[in-house]
Order: C-alpha cells, then structure tokens, then sequence
C-alpha cells in the first residue's frame, strides 16, 4: 500500500521521534510512505477561527498536491486529519463551494477535483494492515500494562456526527493488540485542554487535570496517544500540575507509534526518551529493555 | 317455589383452588352454615365460578327447592352478574341473591391467622343469611329510547357528532344559540399544523351539515328547558326568543365550545391601540389588513396558568402565536417576531416541528418566569417598549415594539352556569363541564344519555376536538342503537309522610335523579337512579330507602356481625 | 450578570445565521446539554455555549463580539456530540470567531499563528537547534513549505490585512 | 354479504378495549386480537394514574371483565392477524391463534402449574425486573385469568400436566387459523419505549440504578417484583435521592425521535408525588426542557407536587450521567439554565423518561391492512385535523398511540370515535348493498 505522507508542521518541529516511531514501524507492515512536496499549514482550529475561506484554500491546496500524486493523504496529527477531511468531504458535496475555492487556487495555479481520500494513521494500522498482523509482528507484548488511550476530540467526533463514522473503540484495539490493556475511564472521550495553549494556559492545564485524575482513579498506569497536541498537553501539564497544585500523576505519555514499535523490539534512543518530560523510565526497566 | 312462603337459603361455599381452602377450613364452615335458621341446603366446591360449579348452583336451586342463595367466595364486583345470571337461569329472581366475600376480606387478610380466619367467614356468612332471609325478588325497569339526538352548539364539535351520527342513520337537532353554524373557525384564519384555511374548510362541513336529510339545523336558538331522562327527554327550545319548540331526544350532546378571555387592564390592553390579542391578530390577516410591522412582540399565558384563578394551561395559545408568527413573516419577511414565553406548549407529533421551523424563519423566542412577568410601557411617540427579564440570561432586557399581542386563555362562555343547571350536570373547578370519569369516561357526564366534547370540555385544539366528537357519536349512538334499556333495580324509595321537602337530597344526587314535586315531596325518577345511597344516607329525616339494602335487612346483618343470634 | 439593556440587534442572529458554520445558532431550544457538557464551562463560569447561544438570538452583538467571550471554547465537539438538535453550537462558535476577528478582535496565540503562516507558510517551525539534531539523525530539515503559493492564497483571502489590524478587546 | 355486522379490533390496550366495548353495546360483533397472552395493554403495568392517582389496575380491571363478559365481544388473545382481502363493509381476515398449550374452556387461574413449574424466565411485564415461570400468567388479574406456556424456555417436563387438577395443559396444541368476515377494522396497537442505551452518555444498561419510568412504574406496583418497594437495583437500598430525565430521545432532530411524547412531563409529576408519599424524607428532582402542562388538570398537578410534596424542578437537561463504581451512586453534570450555573448533583436512583414510539411491527401490520405510515412509524391519518381517526384505506381506521402520542383520556375518546367511524362504515356499507339492516 502506498500513500502521500502528510507530516504536518507540529511532529517535525517538535516530536521527531513520532516521526522516526513512523518511519521504522510503518515499512515493517509493507505500507510505503511517499513524501509531499510543497505542502503548507493544513489550517487547524487556530486559522479556521481567524477565517472560513482562508481554511478551505489551505486545505484544498493540500489536498491538489495528493492528486498530483494520485495517492490517499496519510496523516499522523489529528488536526491535520480533521481539517483535510472536512474540507474534502465539503468540497465533494458542495460543487458550487468547490467552484469557490478553485477560483483561489487559480492564483497558484492549482485545481482541486476531489479524487483522493484522507486517512489517518489509526485507520490504515486498522484497516489496511489489521490487528492479527500487528500481534504477529509483536514480540514483546506489554502483558498486563494498563493503558489508558486518549484517541484525541479532532480525530473521532466530527467525523462520526457530521459523517456517522467509526466509534472510538480504534486506537483501544489497536493497543491491545500489543499485549497491554486498556482501561475505560470516564473522561476518555473529553478533551486534553491542548487547544488553549497559548490562549488561557492555566485554563488547559486544568481541563488536562480532570483528565488525570479521571485516569488515576481507574489505576492507569501510561497513556497512550496518537495526536501530537494531546501528548504535548498531556506531557508537559503533568510538570506544571506538580508545581502548581503539588499533585504528582507519573503517568508516561506515548505515542502508540512508539508503543508500537517498543514491542516489535526496537529500542528507543536516548534522544527520544528524553524527549518525553515525565520519565518513561519507570516503564523501560520493567518491561521493555529486555527484548 | 313463591318467595314469601317458608325460607329456604342454600349456601354454596368456595375453596377457590388455595386462595380462600387454603386459609379457612371450608368444610367446618360448611358445617356451620348448615346450623343457621333458613339454611336447608350447603355445600362447598373447589371453583364455584367454574362452568362446574355454576352448574351445582343451578342443580341445588331446583332439587332443594331453594328461594334464597348465597355463595361465600370472592368480590361481588367481578363474580356477582355470574352467579346472579345462574340464579335466573334456574328460574329464581336474580335479587334474591347475597354474596360473601371470604377471599378478598377474609382468606388474603388474616392469611397468617387460619383459625380466626376460619371464624371470620362463619361470621360473614351469618351475616349473609340475616340479610337473606329479609331479601325481595327486584325488577329492572326497561325504557325505551328515542333514536333522536340533540346537539347543543354548532361549532366544529357540534357538526362533527350530528353528521357522523346521522350518517349511523338517527336523527338529529343542532342547535346553535348565533344565527349560524361554525362556532369558533368562523373567526380563524389559518389553522395549525398543516395551514389549512379555517373557512374554506369549515364551509365544507356546514354545507354537509346542511345538506343532510337527517339534521334538522335551529340557528339563533337555545335550550329552555330539560325534562325527562335518557332516552325521553322532553327539550324545550326557543328561537329568536319568539318561536318555542318541543323535541322528544333519546340523547344530548353539549358541544357549546369556549370563549376568548379578554385580558382588560393587563399589558396595556384596551390602553395603547397597538396592543391587542392573537384573535384580533388573526382577524386582521384574515381581513389582510395588518400593515407592516418592524418589530412584533407576543406574550404567552396571558391570564393563564396564574397562582390562583385560571390556573390552568389553555393548551392552544402556544401553538397559535407561532402559527401566527409564520403568518407575518411569511407576508413580512423583514418583520422581527419575538414570543416571550413560560413553557412552549409544543407537545405531539407535529407540534415540534412546527416550533423549529418558526426558529429557522428567525422568530425569536424569551423566557420569563411566573414572578417576573413582562411589562409594556409607552414611549411618547406611540412606540412600545416591552421589558423582559430573560430567566435564561439572567439580565432584563428591552425590546422596542410596534405591535404587542398577548395570548389569552379560553375560558367558559357565561351561559354554561345556566346550561348546566338546566341539564343538572355539573360544571368543573374552572366552570368548564365536569365529565363523569377524567380517565376512562372522559367524554360521558354522571347522568346517563348526555355527552360532552370539544372546548366546551376543556380547551383543545380542532383535531382534538374533531376526535372528541367522533367520540360522543359513538357514546350517544349506543342507547339510540339498542332501542331499549334495562336501568339499575336497586334504586331509592321515598317515604312521603317522613320527608320533609328539605331537598338535601335534590342537591347531593350525583345523577340529577331526584326533584321535589308539587306538594314539595322528594320524587325519585327511578331509571336515572344509580343506586349509589348518597340520598339515602345523607337523609335528615330517615326518610329515604335503599331497595335491597334496607334499614331492615342491614339491621339484621350488623346484629348478625356482633354475634346475636338472628331473629 | 451584565444588563443587556444597551442596544440589542435584532439582525446580529441574521448576521451569524448567514455566516459560514453559523447556521446551526437557529436550531437551539435552549436545553442546556452543552454547557452541562462542556468542561470550560465546568472551571470558568463566564463561559456557557447555551447562553451565548440565547446572547445571539437576542442581538447582543456588542456582548459577544467584542468581549474575550468568543476565546474561550476549546473547539472539542463535546457540546456537538450532545446536542439534541444535531445543533453546531462548536461550528457556531467558529462563526462567531470570525466575525470577532473581522473586528479585530482575536486572541493574542492565534494572532500570532496567523502572522506566522503568513510569513512562514506554517504555524509551527522547527528550531534551529532542531533542524541540527533532525540532520544528525539522518532526517529532513522538515517538510518542504511551498511558502510564496500560501501568501499568494491568503493576499486574495486578505487574511494578512485581516490579522494586521488587531483592536484591543474591551474586556 | 354480513349476516351480523362485525368489526375486527387489533390490539387489546385500553384503546382496542374501549373501541370493542362501544361497538358491542350497541350490537356490533367485536372481533378484539391481542398479541399477548392478556388484554389490558400497558395500562396494566402501571401502579397510578394522572391525574387524580386512581390506581390503574383498579379502573382497568372492570373495563377488561365486562369487555371480555359481553356477548358481543369475542376475545383473540396470543392471536395475530396475518392477513386481510376484500375492502370496505366486507373484509375477510385470517388470524393465527398461537397455542397457549392451555385449554382456555377449562383452567380457571388457580396457579398450581406455576408453584410446581422449575423453570424461570425475566418476565417481560416487569420489565425484565421480575420473574415468571415457563407456565405463566402476565399479572394476577389477566384477562382470559389463564395460564400459557412459552415454549421457548419450557423444558417440557411435564410437571403443570400432572398437577393441573383441571385437565387445562395440553402441551402439544398446534397454531389454529381463524377466518372472520367484518365491516370495518380499527388499529390500535400502542407503542413501545425507546431504547435508552442509544443515549451512551446516560449510561442506562451500564449503570445498575439507572432506570426507564415503566421500570420503575412496577417497582411502584403492588403486583411488581419488589411489591411496591422503590429499591436501588445495586443494594437493595431505600433510595433517598432520586432524579428524572425527560426527553431521553424525544425532541432529538439528531437520528432519534423529533416529536414530543406529549406524556412524560405528567406521569413523571406523578412517579415523583409516588415516591414523596412511600418516603416523604426523599428528595426528587425532575430536569426537564419544557413542562409540558397542557392536559385538564396537570398545570393543578403540577403546582401540587411543587408546593404540597415539594419535588424540584429543574429547567436544564443534564449533559452525563457518571457512576461511582464503589457505592453505585450516579453523578449527574447538568446546567440550571435559570440560574446559568453549571452544577454536579449525586443520586441513589435516576429514571429516564425515554420516548414514546410506535411498535416495530407496524411496518408488517401496515403492509397486511395496505395503510400508509408517517415518517415516525406511526398510523397516517387520512386528514391530522378534520379525519384524524381515519386511514387512508376506506373501512380501516386507527385509535390510540399507534396513530401519535397521546394521553389515556385522549386514546379514550378517539377509540370511541374509531367505534362511531366503524359503525358509519358498516351502516353506509350496508345500506349500499341492498340488505336494509335495520338501523336506519
């Protein structure tokens, strides 16, 4: 299977090790990455507040280069995801805005058709490679690990209202499929506060609080993420929530293309463990260093 | 076997599978029943209302001569038309007949004291016997009926009945107090949910009505007087206070609607010309001579739901003021409609719709609470300004208006006071009719052969009051349709030297069944009686009698229940 | 709570009806499952989707756009997922945001992502320091940015004008 | 031609018992099929009625004996109508009498069969909260008062054969079919409840003592399975803070129900005044939308339980449901949209208020009788306003819940208006072919 990879602008910037998670698990399960020249911004919830038309020729100026390609978009971070979707989904159902928008593009010289889909990362893991797949390539099964998944707001809910797509129950499954289990709590569909970064700080930080708490209560012991502004938010909250409220969590954040990864027996680099602000180390030593 | 010869009771006793045998020793009360003077005959069965034990009913009644039968089972409401029907099919009078009730009262009672329980049901059925023995054969009286209806009011109501009930083949009288027929459409334009236009639709009844062989129509007519009772009713009605008329009817339908409330001294009404009710509103689209207006205000619960008074909810107005509101903006779209509101009435299936689709054409819509009602005050220069406290935001605001409507509730016409009196039926808290049951005979009154539907019920909207007429169709076509009925046998009976025309009794009988004649003598009319007892219990002078429960007979079964033997 | 009595604005509900995301204002009964759900309105009391829902209908334009009322929602669909109407109280909060922003009215951190993509082509950009360690480990600088095609687009969508002239906010 | 005129009545609720008994009374051969083993319909598993709190069973149960006692009316119960010909003034209907394995002639109810049966099922008139045998009777004052044996779960061992006294079970009794001749034909089969579970975020089927009203209407029973007692379904506890939830997928345009079930603001009013009363110590909130006070006498009702009981109303429709796991108690997140403030309140017991609907197998019904159905499933009238009671096949006509959400008195009086259109349609039918039937 071969896709055009939408890296977007956040993992490169600041998680690289999302992105080297990416590119060592994803060839191991026969799915080619081509890489996109010339993308932009996919125009997140940030611009699409300053402005409708902005967005839509943003995106749809992304899209145009997947068609030049003729190949479905990828995507890891769930704002790019939700932005590329919709719009694509808009712009197929609605000629007379798709003729809106064309209009813009011609300045670049561009012309969006509607010929290709949008994916996200948990979707091809699910769908194209599938659970049995990924449990054979697993060979160090997190046997007893309790995960609590937040598979992120921008990821699920739009397009299961607007779309009456697929339920949450993805990335849990996926989890699962690399030993370890995964726990229900109640905030699990709410949201990491991440998008007030840069807004209202102390207004993220508490939203990302009541999720921690809601985790700690059912005896999570890691959480398990796919979304770069949920692993930030919920990484980085947890030292700010130690200053300010002198609460500790220690509860590890991870990318579950590194989970992924840890248990088909790669290691992690040293870089990469540093990069996440509450110490995994807990985590390695007990369980995945052996392998 | 001629009842006032010697007295010959046979006492069957049930087991009732384990309900009442497993409780009380039956056959030792068997035993004892065989003991108590006028007992020739007793015997116990496990299901005494099974065809086998009817049968043994039937058998000991004519091979021991029997004149009195009692069978001590269960409640007389389900079982006592069973064993009375098996009494008669055995040749006896069905009245001569007494049941005791050893399961309900005794058995499932006292289930954990069997040996008390075992003496309760001796007591019970000594106490049966005492009253057996005093017991007369009684007749039902049979009336015929008049396959005639009168229908008192020709509004939407009123036409629907007469025409469905002519068309089940009776005659019919409408009789409409205005010089024509339509009631209350008359005045409306549209009407909700589907838009219908209000005259062209009503016209299509009244041409029906009119049209109609069977329905003799009597416009700027009212009821005089009633006399009789169901099934031979004598109306009297005048016309244009001139002309009296005499009908024979079998069976009167009171479908004389509601009217507007006119709110006086509330939100300004009578006092700034540009505030008025949604009847005058609708009035003025109908005629299409509402000029544009820039901003409407309307105001819900008018003179309804209030602490005390009207307290109730008009169930119309809601619906109205959208429906209303739809109108204007469908002729001025610009126009800005608001509807300040307690609780949105949009109940049912279409309703909700109905509410969405006035929010999507841009009408506004403000709650305020019962304590913080709205006020209407005028500028100098003839515009309003309506002060809301919005209790969903918490903030008073003011809305400037050209056009204010306050929806008012629908309340009982004067006359009903004088309609009711004239037909002895009664009127509800808020002097709307009070009908006999408001579950399950919703649409009957207490006396027999009458029937209401529509507003003047209680108000409700045209498809509600449409079904509520197919309804009294069906109700008043029952007696018409069977030609004859048997009334209740145990009726009351005055004892005229002992009444003293007090009229207590006139007063408190539910049915209306009782009158003073002439001489200022309470006179029972037997067929409307229901043998209910309020007069005769209520009676200062003793002067009134329950047949089959006499002073006499329910002497002997108290005597009976404190143990002394019976005389 | 403010008094609202100053100039309402009937047309304000017209305005954000007829804005793009905006339409979903007119399917709102007011039932309050929004805010019951949403978790800012949960910590900080000035903000209640449902309210600012009823401020709409109302007109008070002034009140919404131009307080820090718009600034708060977390864009996380909670309130979607529950609204009994199929209501866009999420997709009617963007609305509103863009009329705020067309009166300058924006949030210090989105201002400041709009001016980036503006000049940069992107919102976030890797550090130099970043850029050295991507290298070491054998990766791209990042992903190409077609950088001149993104200001061509936002010169014709005049985003750039749009976050240039910022207002101070009144509250 | 009819020899006798005769209508055929399909559902045996208190609309198709009122309908039957009119047309009866005045001489019209009533044909009442009931799908279930007894009539009586879900009036019967209520405790009280609104609103004048008669018990339910006490106004229901004589309407049933006198229905099922008068000549004119011939009960189909455990019988459903498979298929109709012909058209106005003369259908002939096939009815499929299922099997009771039970001779209705012989057994009189007295329950022997049931003691010495081994095998228990939930029993659906509970709710699922009770159980019953495999031999059973749906409540102690079913009419036909009968047993019947479902099949499914019976073990067939024999034992209610032995120890019927009455010779009533005859455990290998086949589907009869029945064909009737009638005039006319009146739909009234109700509705059903909404399933809760749609609405995750309010946990019902997930948390214990989450429960829907007819749940909860029969542990207010006398005749339910806790005997009247309200219970928390975790311990066993006396609840002492109870909420309702009103329009639980009613007034939804997002895939559930977009109408108003028109009941539940007033029988919530209702279960509330219940609890005061059985535990006058207990609070009760209900959170509702819109108080839907239209009926005569609810604004009344209402007002009594505000100031006489004191049960709380709150305006704000409550967003989740959390569950404690340890003690069981429910967390409810809602916003008092009076007072703006977004609040967390903690019960032992919440009951939902689900919407009203109309039965699945209106669809099958509707093809047999070639009637058309609205958007919602329900019965389509002919016109809403001026032939509310009518189909939009002549001679077939529809009364109750089945045709949209409506109250006891309203269902009442419309099936009586079903009786009246049926007994139009077979006096013009019949005048039209000829035979004079005397009515006229």
């Amino acid at each position: 299977m071969k896709y055009a990879m939408f890296w977007g602008c956040l993992i490169p910037a600041r998680e690289p090790n999302y992105e080297v998670s990416v590119r060592k698990v994803m060839p191991a399960f026969g799915i080619e990455l081509v890489e996109m020249e010339g993308t932009s911004c996919c125009a997140p919830f940030g611009i699409q507040s300053l402005d409708y038309t902005s967005w839509l020729a943003l995106a749809a100026r992304n899209l145009c280069i997947g068609e030049e390609m003729g190949l479905d978009i990828v995507t890891l971070c769930n704002d790019c995801y939700e932005s590329l979707l919709m719009v694509n989904k808009m712009l197929k159902a609605d000629p007379e805005l798709k003729n809106q928008v064309n209009e813009i593009l011609a300045e670049v010289g561009k012309e969006y058709k509607g010929k290709v889909d949008v994916k996200n990362m948990v979707d091809v893991l699910y769908d194209d490679v599938g659970i049995e797949k990924i449990k054979d390539a697993v060979k160090n099964p997190f046997t007893g690990l309790k995960v609590a998944t937040q598979p992120g707001c921008h990821l699920t809910k739009p397009r299961r209202i607007h779309f009456g797509e697929r339920e949450f129950d993805v990335l849990d499954e996926l989890v699962r499929a690399t030993g370890a289990e995964t726990i229900d709590y109640d905030r699990r569909q709410s949201c990491c506060g991440g998008p007030l970064r840069g807004i209202n700080d102390e207004l993220a930080r508490d939203v990302a609080r009541m999720k921690l708490i809601s985790m700690k209560n059912v005896g999570a012991e890691c959480i398990v993420t796919v979304c770069p502004f949920c692993f930030l938010e919920l990484d980085m909250s947890q030292l700010e929530i130690k200053r300010h409220f002198k609460e500790e969590y220690n509860l590890p954040v991870l990318h579950f293309a590194e989970l992924l990864r840890m248990a088909m027996g790669m290691k992690l680099d040293d870089w990469e463990i540093k990069l996440h602000r509450v110490p995994l180390n807990p985590l390695l030593e007990g369980r995945l260093q052996e392998g | 076997m001629e009842v006032n010869d010697e007295v010959r009771i046979g006492v069957f006793i049930c087991h009732c599978g384990i309900n009442i045998g497993g409780v009380v020793n039956v056959p030792e009360v068997v035993e004892y029943a065989k003991t108590l003077p006028g007992v020739v005959y007793a015997e116990d069965n496990l299901y005494t209302c099974s065809s086998v034990g009817i049968s043994k009913i039937k058998e000991g009644i004519v091979k021991h001569n029997l004149n009195r039968v009692i069978v001590a089972s269960c409640t007389p409401r389900t079982h006592e038309p069973l064993f009375r029907s098996a009494c008669e099919e055995a040749g006896l009078n069905k009245y001569v007949f007494e049941m005791a009730n050893i399961r309900d009262q005794c058995s499932w009672a006292h289930m954990h004291e069997p040996e008390k329980a075992t003496e309760k049901a001796k007591d019970l059925v000594r106490m049966a016997v005492a009253k057996a023995r005093l017991l007369k054969p009684q007749e039902e009286p049979e009336i015929d009926v008049t396959p005639s209806a009168l229908v008192i009011g020709g509004g939407i109501s009123g036409m629907t009945a007469a025409l469905c009930l002519a068309n089940q083949g009776f005659k019919v009288y409408i009789v409409e107090k205005e010089p024509e027929l339509g009631g209350m459409l008359r005045h409306l334009y549209k009407l909700y949910p589907t838009m219908q236009d209000a005259s062209e639709r009503l016209n299509q009844v009244v041409k029906a009505v009119e049209s109609n062989k069977d329905i003799d129509v009597l416009t700027s007519t009212v009821v005089k007087q009633v006399k009789g009772f169901i099934g031979n009713f004598k109306v009297t009605v005048e016309k244009g206070n001139s002309k009296t008329l005499n009908l024979d009817i079998g069976t009167i339908i009171v479908a004389t609607g509601a009217a507007n409330f006119e709110p006086i001294g509330m939100y300004g009404y009578k006092q700034y010309d540009n505030v008025i009710t949604q009847l005058q509103l609708e009035q003025l689209l109908k005629a299409g001579q509402l000029e544009k207006p820039e901003r409407v205000v309307m105001i819900q619960c008018v003179g309804a739901r209030e602490e005390k008074g009207r307290t109730y909810c008009s169930r119309i107005c809601c619906m109205t003021a959208i429906k209303n509101a739809m109108l204007i903006k469908e002729l001025y779209p610009e126009a800005e409609v608001c509807i300040v509101f307690r609780d949105l009435q949009t109940y049912g299936k279409e309703y909700e719709r109905c509410y969405l689709d006035a929010r999507s054409k841009f009408v506004q819509f403000i709650k305020y609470v019962q304590e913080k009602p709205p006020e209407v005050i005028s500028e100098p220069n003839g515009k309003l300004i309506v002060r809301i406290y919005d209790a969903l935001l918490d903030s008073e605001i003011e809305v400037p208006s050209d056009l204010v409507v306050l929806s008012t509730p629908l309340i009982p016409h004067e006359d009903t006071k004088e309609l009711s009196q004239i037909l002895k039926v009664s009127l509800g808290p808020h002097g709307f009719f009070f009908e006999a049951h408001v579950k399950l005979r919703p649409i009957d009154f207490a006396t027999d052969g009458i029937y209401v539907c529509g507003t003047a019920h209680s108000p409700k909207d045209t498809a509600e009051s449409v079904s509520q007429a197919f309804g009294v169709a069906s109700r008043a076509a029952i007696p018409m349709a069977v030609k004859r009925l048997r009334t209740e046998a145990i009726t009351a009976v005055v004892d005229e030297n002992l009444c003293s025309g007090c009229g207590t009794c006139v007063k408190l009988c539910p049915y209306g069944a009782i009158e003073k004649d002439e001489k200022g003598v309470a006179r029972v009319t037997e067929v409307v009686c229901k043998g209910c007892g309020v007069c005769a219990a209520s009676c200062p002078e003793r002067a009134i009698e329950m047949r089959h429960f006499t002073k006499e007979q329910v002497t002997a079964q108290a005597l009976a229940a404190l143990g002394r033997a019976i005389a | 709570m403010a008094n609202l009595s100053e100039e309402l604005e009937p047309s304000f509900m017209h305005e954000v009806a007829n804005t793009p995301r905006g339409k979903g204002v007119l399917t709102c009964i007011q039932c309050g499952r929004c805010s019951s759900s949403c978790p800012i309105a949960r910590l900080v009391d000035e903000h209640n989707p449902r309210r600012l829902m009823e401020m709409i209908i109302l007109g008070s334009r002034d009140e919404v756009l131009h307080t820090k009322l718009p600034w708060y929602c977390l864009s996380c669909f909670t309130c979607l997922d529950r609204c009994p109407q199929g209501g866009d109280v999420a997709e009617v909060m963007f609305a509103i945001r863009n009329l705020a922003v067309k009166e300058g009215n924006v949030a210090d951190g989105f201002a400041a992502q709009g001016r980036s993509l503006v000049e940069t082509g992107r919102i976030v950009n890797p550090t130099m320091m970043m850029i050295k360690k991507r290298e070491k480990l054998g990766l791209s600088k990042g992903p190409s940015t077609a950088t001149e095609e993104v200001q061509k687009i936002l010169k014709k969508t005049a985003l750039d004008k749009l976050i240039a002239s910022k207002r101070t906010v009144k509250k | 031609m009819l020899e006798k005129p005769a209508v055929l009545i399909i559902g045996g609720g208190i609309s198709g018992i009122q309908a039957s008994f009119d047309l009866a009374s005045r001489g019209i051969k009533a044909y009442l099929v009931e799908k279930s083993p007894s009539i009586g319909g879900r009036m019967a598993q209520l405790d009280k009625t609104f609103p004048t709190m008669d018990c339910s069973m006490c106004i229901l149960a004589p309407k049933m004996i006198d229905c099922s006692h008068h000549p004119n009316v011939e009960l189909l119960t455990y019988s459903e109508v498979k298929e109709v010909k012909g058209s106005a003034g003369n259908f002939t209907v096939k009815v499929i009498k299922k099997p009771r394995y039970v001779d209705l002639t012989k057994c009189t109810g007295c329950g022997m069969c049931v003691d010495n049966c081994p095998v228990e099922v939930p029993n659906e008139f509970d709710e699922g909260l009770g159980m019953r045998k495999a031999i059973y009777m749906p409540f102690p004052q079913a009419v036909p008062r009968a047993m019947t044996v479902d099949k499914e779960n019976c073990i067939e061992c024999g034992l209610c054969e032995k120890v019927c006294e009455a010779e009533a079970v005859d455990l290998d009794q086949e589907p009869e079919e029945i064909k009737l001749k009638v005039g006319a034909i009146i739909v009234a089969t109700g509705f059903e409840m909404f399933d809760a579970r749609r609405i995750s975020e309010y946990g019902y089927g997930r948390y214990q003592n989450v429960l829907t009203s007819l749940e909860f209407e029969r542990l207010l029973s006398a005749s339910g399975p806790t005997g009247g007692h309200i219970v928390r379904l975790t311990d066993g506890g006396v609840p002492r803070r109870i909420a309702f939830i009103q329009c639980v997928g009613s007034r939804s345009q997002r895939g559930e129900l977009p109408y108003c079930s028109s009941v539940c603001c007033t029988y919530a009013t209702k279960e509330a005044i219940l609890i005061k009363e059985h535990n006058p110590e207990s609070e009760v909130y209900i959170f509702y939308i819109d108080l839907k006070v239209f009926g005569k006498g609810f604004q009344e009702f209402v007002n009594r339980a505000k100031t006489e009981y004191g049960v709380e109303y709150i305006k704000g429709h409550p967003g989740k449901i959390e569950e404690n796991p340890k003690t069981g108690d429910l967390i409810i997140r809602y916003e008092n949209t009076i007072d703006g403030k977004v609040r967390e309140i903690t019960v032992d017991l919440v009951v939902l208020c689900p919407a009203l609907i109309p039965r699945r197998d209106n669809e099958r019904l509707a093809e047999t009788l070639k009637v058309e159905l609205d958007e919602y499933a329900f019965f389509k009238a002919k016109d809403p306003l001026f032939a509310p009671i009518n189909t939009n096949i002549s001679g077939v006509f529809m009364c109750g819940y089945c045709q949209g959400p409506k109250d006891i008195p309203e269902s009442v009086a419309q099936a009586s208006g079903a009786a009246a259109k049926a007994a139009e349609e077979i006096a013009l039918t019949s005048s039209k072919g000829g035979v004079d039937s005397g009515s006229k």
